[in-house]
């Protein structure tokens, strides 16, 4: 039952997909019904007027369209569905489909650690099939064609969800693929624009890579096993030496879908190119799948981790989680600023991750469950708001036709219900109490916290450090979101689009985002369903859940003990209401101080402009200064000068560029290198066939002098 | 088994070996193209005589066939072709420069070593003493591979190339007797359609560069220039 | 009873931290050679403003209007959290050190946009320069509260400080630099000298007051009362974690009010000091106290090295 | 029996219907028709060797075993697509002058030519008729190649010709030594039949062998593509018309590594050591990375595409190297599906050259927007052929790669980074044609598409799920090669 659900899930999507190829073969279409109608004309009228009608030139598109979008919905609604029932019902549901290799069918297994990410792919899929509709309705049929959006769109979520159900390594390699793939032709569906086709390939090149290193680290466990199904892979015994082989290769693979510094350099240029709801996919829930690439690989099939992988985590992790946000807060370009908090976010999940897998390796899998735990917990937050604020990003793209937040401002006004949105997808990513990202930061504070069981000193002093870069990267976020919400959403229009702007008008469009903050919300009061659903995954996965995540009732959370630590949001939550309604009653209730309006206060020097404001590198200059080490900035003042001996300054122009370190110090060389090889080993064909000849003559001639 | 204790026709037929060698010899080292023609009839003329022997001494009728064949394509057709070629183009007064001559000439000579060490434990293991000729066909082969290395005309390609074909035929013959009818016609049948397109091709290279320098052909290359 | 005293406990927080500002003023006039205004002249002032009508820049959205009670309502929060004059309190557990923190930063966050919020250069300004502080601060601030956590092994501040009571008087190295630490984050985020100065006005280099620039009346006067509570908080802070004598460890009365004693003679010093500190230093450059708290984190880490190499049971 | 007579007989028919009816308008559809009935007339051959096992005529001439007969099927089905393709191909390049009746009549002939030859070499028992064969078919082709009379493609035409013949001579002493290995345990007419020559393997003498072995390989691995004796195929596939690069990358590359593993297995047969297994993985490692890093280099789509073709040729001839259950079938699997994808690809190419009136890479631009069948088919192609799942060449690149895990590990990191570097190599060029805005005065052409849909489907289809007879014919052709069935 769960399975068929699943299966739905993975059709459903598929279909839509379809679905979607049907845009341009209307006329087939009209051809075929009327053609249906011929043979059966005691059909009701009604039916058939309706399908006439819907078939019709001007309902068609919509009408399609919406249908695509109900698919790919019913889809994570089949999703969800089927996550919670194998996560609630703790099951492993194995199956095989007669397709693949003649003698090694495509093994499926649902186990919770599928479920568990079936219900994050699920959430954001309803999220998007919501959002859908409305958005694409901007696009030009003629420049960006529905059908390749729609059909990619299905294949990209299918994807993902085969990835999940995969049991083999030749199955789980296809939809892996089929995934990035589906997901290129996404990040390439607004191509005439080069800086797009550039980041289409950098995201293919990085994917095939990243594939290529985890058909690698299957096939070191494969060589020591007999088959490649998971199966199989879970019996193979490694030497220490190719497990850590292994480890390598698929933290290499893994990591750079999933985007960890200094792999990462794909994800801020594909990310904004895609269509928001896709951005949205593809930041939110994709890179939770090579999260659950490297945990399947890492805890289930090599099971026996060990702790300096743990420490290889925790230091890649602390370096992304910073590098991330440090990089985000320089950007400019919404959808480029929210991709790298990704990498931030997932930088996060890794150091947790590297916590439990330390833990695990010395004996601790109490600990251990409470580091995945909280790694996993993170995942299911980040899907959730990193979601929302794409969808924001694309709502207000949708508005104003602009992703710089430099010309943007004043939109809290124009747009009150997605600024609402945006505001509570900001707080949750920056980790403040009474939303969910909160949780799961406290969570990974308290694992770190644990790190006194630890008997390696190495150990236990680098954990600490690893925790207060955690909470510097918290502090940072939350001075990054000031700033994206403060630039977008207040002051004064920045822009002549700004000011244009008026609030989104499709439901569908609010809809989905308002279901995520929604979540995000209610998970941040009341975090303990999804904890007890992660409790299992843990349960199933290292064989250890919390000892008393319920000890003192579903309003509290107190992970390791409660005189350890606890935390209870609800009754945050109400003391917030009461201090606040206190105060708010207590103030307001002199009716002699009613509000004033005026002019903002210019300190008399009158006329004040939007371009008075603080703009983004105002905003983050002293953070440009303190950590001026991080990025390459390039930064130029040239004055205009005129007047009596050119002494005036008519005007100045300020340039700014910051790029990332990586560029030069890894991509460049290796670009680099293989056309200086290629142009190196380009030389023996020199066109002369007397050369060739000589080759030819020259091959023998070693080949015999070989054999002899 | 030395060779006086060989029977006449064997001996005759190992000299003929000796004397195709030779010719190959006499080719690698020439620039004009009218005496390498004239060369190459020459030992496409040894071998029908070798080929004929061997058919007599075996009594093996169907190498007559093989040997008449030869006679038409590689001392009449193929010269005959050639040469009008040359007349036509107006290049038999050009004589080609040879770079390194003797050192060519000096590595002809080690190939033939090269080749009687490579195919020592063949010879070795056979009690048939025609097998001794082996090696000079392969170096026939490996000198005709040479000749097409250190020559820049098209033409002296077209002769490396069959030259290379005699050493095959003469290996088919003195290793075994020849190869089974059907593949003999079958190789005949690819010689004459091949020196049919070599005489076209030789039409198609001069309309295109005006020359038959093969080295004028370099436009298709993978450096850069 | 527990949750009685918690509450009364968060409004004594409340209703004494205009007196601890006071009371630094206080002293620090004295140490100027000024003559001191009164010391509830803070309360005065607070239900002066609370009177006014406040005035509102029409380019104002909502967030700005409510931004004062989301403030004042988290550092209400957080006040609850920390034990004042008794330990075991109910709130502590239901919501611990990390979660405090949590409040500061959610009452920072909307402080920071509230100053983005009228589109002033001043208001950008102090929110990009506290926000920039702050992110330095926070992670030095944790450090030194782990520290404690990881000696007591609770992130519970009543359990922490009852653990460190229970413990006597144990001379602890890492005690020493994470109060050092805590110290120099409490300067900087309350916005004392060397870090920022709370007296000034229309200067470039102020940070807090940039921000609320544009607040007045009950909106300012809760964004003040905030602010005094969040100074009063860092000092019960290391008041009660380094010198945690004399907090009731029972609820009767004589020992409240014993703790009620404790805790106010030790503010009252911990006054002068701040009041000294403020008078001997001068105003840092803004891209100095990255050095500043830089150095703090240091003296954090020192102190969580010292926990773990000195210290620890193995 | 009559299956594979009617195979052979025509197209000797089609040769010299075409040159003696000379070029009429529906030249092009008779071609398709005489490839489709030699289609069904393999598939008919096919499904009597599946009913009935190896097939050997009576003249012991002919052969058809699980292993050739899948290729010659495979031979007739992209004969058949591609011939469907130059129908309009060569209709639109004699519509804007390039050709004329007089050598599309030769085209046609030729191609039926190419087509018999083919077919000889694959159904042939007889070693020596296989190179007569494979001779013939770089005669048949050569002269395709210099269509266009261009003097690129004239010096394209005289390397191939030359190359290869010099190549395929070195084959010849190769088949004439492996005959006196034959003889000498007697039966001298027989001798060079491989039904013979297999069952008596273990008694030939293994030095002369190893020797013939040498020269086979270099010189059928001149048509392989094998380098550094690659030389001539990226200028003829480039220089010739687009349907000849077709079934030149899909069929006589093929073909010549057919001929490689024939006689492979008689070594193996012969002797102990592994050595025409380490010759074989040497030369298609080196091609295979060699051919992926020129990928970076090129600057016409079709050159681009033929280096592709000789860096999968040396990834089969790699595998085929390692030997094993595993590999072969992967071997076996990869020529189907690179095949059937590289001359999708072709056709694609060819009509993406004909829109942009070049074969130039940085001139071909916007494709998708210009005619989106054509640029989706290329693009797609390239997907598959670089080899993303679900496309069959994955299937087969992973089993080669778990193969090469099991035997040779060290060298599975240089299998990878060569797959790496073609891919980027390979996309580097074709992102900036298929995308991007249509170019001024760039129309949609005629151009039928259908190959390129049925490959890609066969290709997809393969990568999913291998069909049971297809892939009971592979594990019998496995069986042997390598003497074994894959699990």
């Amino acid at each position: 039952m769960i399975l068929a659900l699943a299966y739905g899930a993975v059709l459903l999507s598929f279909f839509s997909g379809l679905l979607a190829l049907l845009m341009n073969q209307r006329l087939h279409v009209l051809e075929f019904s009327q053609h249906w109608f011929k043979k059966s004309p005691h059909g009701n009228d009604c039916s058939q007027s309706a399908i006439a009608n819907s078939l019709e030139e001007k309902h068609f598109p919509f009408l399609l369209r919406q249908a695509v979008f109900v698919l790919l919905g019913l889809s994570g609604v089949f999703a969800i569905l089927a996550g919670l029932g194998v996560l609630i019902g703790k099951e492993v549901i194995t199956d095989q489909l007669s397709l693949g290799l003649p003698w090694v069918p495509w093994h499926v297994r649902f186990d919770c650690l599928s479920g568990f990410f079936f219900l994050i792919v699920g959430i954001a899929t309803s999220a998007v099939s919501l959002y859908g509709p409305g958005y694409v309705n901007s696009y030009d049929e003629s420049q960006h064609p529905f059908a390749v959006l729609g059909l990619f769109t299905g294949l990209f979520v299918a994807g993902m969800l085969l990835v999940l159900l995969a049991d083999d390594a030749f199955f789980f390699m296809i939809a892996w693929e089929l995934m990035s793939v589906a997901s290129y032709f996404l990040v390439a569906f607004q191509h005439e624009n080069s800086a797009n086709r550039r980041a289409a390939f950098l995201y293919l090149l990085m994917a095939e890579v990243g594939a290529l290193a985890i058909i690698l680290g299957f096939g070191v466990l494969a060589s020591f096993s007999d088959g490649f199904t998971f199966g199989a892979l879970r019996e193979a015994h490694l030497s220490s030496t190719w497990a850590s082989i292994a480890f390598m290769l698929a933290l290499l693979g893994f990591g750079m879908k999933a985007g960890i510094v200094p792999v990462h350099v794909w994800l801020p240029e594909a990310h904004p190119v895609a269509p928001s709801h896709i951005s949205a996919l593809m930041s939110g829930v994709m890179l939770k799948v090579a999260l659950y690439g490297l945990i399947r690989f890492c805890f289930d099939l090599l099971g026996d981790v060990h702790w300096q992988w743990g420490v290889v985590l925790l230091v890649l992790g602390t370096v992304s989680a910073l590098g991330g946000i440090l990089y985000a807060m320089m950007q400019t370009n919404l959808k480029r600023l929210l991709a790298y908090s990704s990498v931030e976010n997932i930088g996060i999940i890794f150091m947790v991750l590297g916590l439990s897998m330390i833990f695990m390796a010395n004996g601790h899998p109490q600990l251990a469950a409470l580091g995945f735990l909280a790694a996993l917990f993170h995942a299911f937050n980040h899907a959730l708001f990193k979601n929302l604020l794409f969808l924001g990003a694309g709502m207000i793209h949708h508005q104003t036709h602009q992703l710089n937040i430099d010309m943007m401002g004043g939109l809290i006004k124009k747009m009150p219900k997605t600024s609402m949105l945006f505001l509570i997808g900001c707080m949750s990513i920056s980790s403040l109490p009474l939303f969910n990202g909160f949780v799961s930061e406290w969570l990974a504070f308290q694992t770190a916290l644990q790190v006194d069981v630890l008997n390696n000193g190495v150990l236990r002093s680098l954990i600490p450090v690893a925790a207060a870069a955690l909470a510097l990267t918290a502090a940072l976020a939350a001075a990054c979101f000031v700033k994206v919400f403060g630039l977008i959403f207040l002051g004064q229009p920045r822009s002549h689009h700004c000011e244009k702007a008026h609030e989104v008008q499709d439901k569908g469009m609010l809809a989905g985002p308002a279901l995520l903050a929604g979540l995000c919300f209610l998970f941040g009061i009341f975090p303990g369903p999804v904890i007890s659903l992660i409790n299992s995954v843990a349960g199933q996965l290292l064989g250890e859940t919390l000892p008393n995540d319920a000890a003192l009732g579903w309003l509290w959370l107190a992970p390791v003990s409660t005189s350890q630590s606890s935390y209870a949001p609800p009754l945050v939550l109400i003391g917030a209401l009461i201090a606040g309604c206190i105060s708010f009653w207590y103030l307001r209730r002199n009716p002699a101080t009613a509000l004033r309006i005026s002019e903002t206060w210019d300190c008399g020097f009158g006329g004040l402009r939007p371009r008075m404001q603080y703009s983004s590198s105002a905003f983050t200059m002293p953070f440009r200064r303190i950590f001026a080490k991080v990025w390459i900035i390039d930064e130029q003042i040239d004055k205009d000068m005129q007047g009596a001996m050119n002494q005036d300054v008519a005007a100045v122009h300020y340039h700014l560029q910051i790029q990332d370190h990586s560029w030069p110090r890894l991509y460049h060389p290796i670009e680099h290198g293989i056309n200086k090889l290629a142009k190196v080993v380009g030389r023996i064909q020199t066109g002369n066939i007397r050369v060739y000849l000589g080759y030819s003559f020259v091959t023998l001639i070693i080949m015999l002098w070989v054999i002899s | 088994m030395n060779i006086e204790q060989l029977d006449f026709y064997t001996q005759a037929i190992l000299s003929m070996a000796a004397l195709v060698g030779l010719t190959s010899f006499l080719m690698l080292g020439q620039g004009r193209l009218l005496r390498l023609i004239f060369v190459f009839a020459m030992q496409g003329f040894l071998l029908t005589l070798t080929t004929a022997l061997a058919a007599y001494s075996l009594n093996n009728h169907h190498l007559y066939i093989s040997a008449v064949l030869t006679l038409v394509l590689k001392v009449v057709f193929i010269p005959w072709m050639l040469r009008r070629e040359v007349l036509r183009m107006n290049m038999h007064r050009d004589v080609e420069a040879l770079k390194n001559n003797t050192a060519v000439m000096l590595g002809g000579a080690s190939l033939m070593v090269f080749s009687y060490y490579v195919l020592h434990p063949i010879v070795q293991s056979s009690s048939v003493v025609m097998v001794n000729a082996l090696a000079v066909s392969l170096s026939v082969m490996l000198l005709g591979m040479l000749l097409m290395i250190s020559h820049r005309q098209a033409i002296a390609h077209v002769v490396g190339f069959m030259s290379i074909e005699n050493g095959l035929f003469f290996a088919a013959i003195v290793a075994t007797n020849g190869m089974p009818m059907v593949v003999e016609l079958g190789v005949a049948f690819d010689v004459l359609v091949a020196a049919v397109l070599f005489g076209i091709f030789f039409l198609h290279i001069r309309t295109s560069i005006d020359s038959l320098d093969v080295d004028l052909l370099n436009k298709l290359h993978e450096v850069d220039k | 009873m527990n949750w009685l005293i918690a509450i009364l406990q968060t409004l004594l927080f409340v209703a004494l931290a205009p007196l601890l500002a006071g009371w630094i003023k206080c002293c620090k006039c004295r140490l100027q050679n000024r003559k001191a205004p009164s010391l509830f002249q803070p309360y005065r002032d607070l239900i002066k403003l609370t009177h006014k009508q406040p005035v509102v820049s029409e380019q104002a959205s909502w967030l700005f209007i409510k931004a004062p009670y989301i403030i004042f309502s988290a550092t209400v929060l957080a006040a609850t959290v920390v034990p004042l004059i008794a330990v075991d309190l109910p709130t502590s557990a239901s919501a611990d050190v990390i979660v405090m923190v949590g409040f500061f930063a959610f009452a920072r966050f909307f402080l920071a946009l509230a100053g983005l919020d009228v589109g002033t250069a001043f208001g950008g300004m102090g929110s990009s320069r506290e926000m920039t502080i702050s992110s330095l601060a926070e992670p030095a601030m944790l450090m030194a509260i782990f520290t404690l956590t990881m000696t007591a092994s609770t992130t519970n501040l009543s359990f922490a400080i009852s653990h460190v009571l229970n413990e006597g008087l144990v001379l602890r190295p890492s005690f020493v630099f994470a109060l050092a630490a805590l110290t120099l984050v409490a300067i900087a985020e309350t916005g004392r000298i060397p870090v920022d100065n709370p007296s000034t006005h229309l200067e470039l280099t102020m940070i807090h007051e940039a921000m609320i620039l544009e607040y007045s009346g009950r909106h300012l006067a809760l964004i003040e009362w905030a602010s005094q509570l969040k100074l009063m908080l860092y000092g019960v802070l290391i008041a009660n974690i380094f010198f945690p004598w004399g907090i009731a460890e029972t609820f009767d009365v004589q020992a409240l009010g014993y703790g009620l004693l404790a805790i106010m003679g030790k503010l009252a010093v911990l006054a002068i000091f701040l009041a000294v500190a403020e008078t001997l230093f001068a105003k840092m450059r803004l891209f100095r106290v990255q050095e500043y708290l830089s150095f703090a984190y240091l003296l954090g880490l020192l102190g969580l090295l010292s926990h773990i190499i000195l210290e620890a049971s193995r | 029996m009559i299956a594979a007579y009617l195979v052979l007989l025509i197209p000797l028919v089609g040769i010299f219907y075409f040159a003696l009816a000379g070029h009429r308008a529906d030249t092009g559809k008779v071609n398709v028709r005489f490839n489709g009935i030699c289609l069904l007339a393999t598939i008919w051959l096919a499904i009597n060797v599946l009913n009935q096992g190896t097939i050997i005529s009576s003249g012991k001439a002919f052969l058809i075993d699980p292993f050739n007969v899948y290729l010659i099927v495979l031979t007739a089905f992209v004969g058949f697509t591609t011939s469907i393709f130059s129908s309009p191909y060569m209709a639109h390049e004699k519509e804007i002058g390039k050709l004329n009746d007089r050598r599309l009549k030769l085209y046609h002939s030729m191609f039926q030519g190419f087509m018999l030859a083919m077919y000889l070499v694959l159904t042939t028992n007889n070693m020596g008729i296989m190179w007569v064969a494979m001779e013939g078919a770089t005669l048949a082709t050569v002269l395709l190649v210099s269509l266009y009379r261009t003097p690129e493609s004239i010096e394209a035409a005289w390397k191939y010709f030359i190359l290869c013949g010099v190549g395929i001579a070195q084959a010849l002493f190769g088949t004439i030594l492996l005959y006196y290995a034959a003889v000498q345990i007697g039966d001298g007419e027989n001798a060079l039949l491989w039904s013979v020559l297999y069952e008596n393997a273990d008694k030939l003498n293994p030095e002369i062998l190893e020797i013939a072995f040498v020269f086979l390989l270099i010189g059928y691995g001149t048509k392989i593509g094998l380098v550094p004796l690659h030389n001539w195929l990226p200028d003829a596939h480039s220089e010739g018309p687009t349907p000849m690069s077709a079934v030149l990358s899909g069929l006589l590359l093929n073909d010549a590594l057919y001929a490689v593993v024939r006689n492979k297995m008689l070594v193996d047969g012969a002797t102990d050591s592994n050595m025409a297994g380490f010759l074989m993985m040497g030369f298609g490692m080196l091609s295979f990375l060699v051919a992926a890093i020129l990928l970076h280099r090129q600057k016409d789509i079709k050159r681009l595409f033929s280096y592709s073709s000789i860096e999968h040729m040396g990834l089969m001839t790699f595998a085929f190297g390692i030997g094993g259950p595993l590999a072969t079938f992967a071997a076996l699997l990869h020529m189907t599906v690179h095949s059937l994808t590289k001359s999708a690809i072709f056709v694609t190419v060819g009509h993406a050259a004909q829109l942009a009136g070049t074969q130039r890479i940085d001139q071909i631009r916007g494709l998708i927007k210009t005619q989106p069948k054509v640029g989706w088919g290329l693009l797609i192609g390239t997907i598959a052929i670089a080899g993303f799942p679900p496309f069959g060449v994955f299937t087969s690149e992973f089993l080669v790669l778990l193969a090469t895990m099991h035997s040779y590990p060290w060298l599975a990191p240089l299998l990878l980074l060569g797959i790496g570097i073609a891919f980027a190599g390979l996309f580097r060029h074709i992102q900036p044609m298929v995308y991007g805005d249509r170019p001024e005065g760039q129309n949609p052409i005629a151009a039928n598409l259908w190959p390129v849909t049925i490959h890609l489907a066969l290709v997809l289809w393969l990568g999913l799920a291998i069909p049971g007879f297809l892939a009971n014919w592979f594990s019998q052709a496995t069986l042997l090669i390598s003497g074994s069935t894959p699990l």
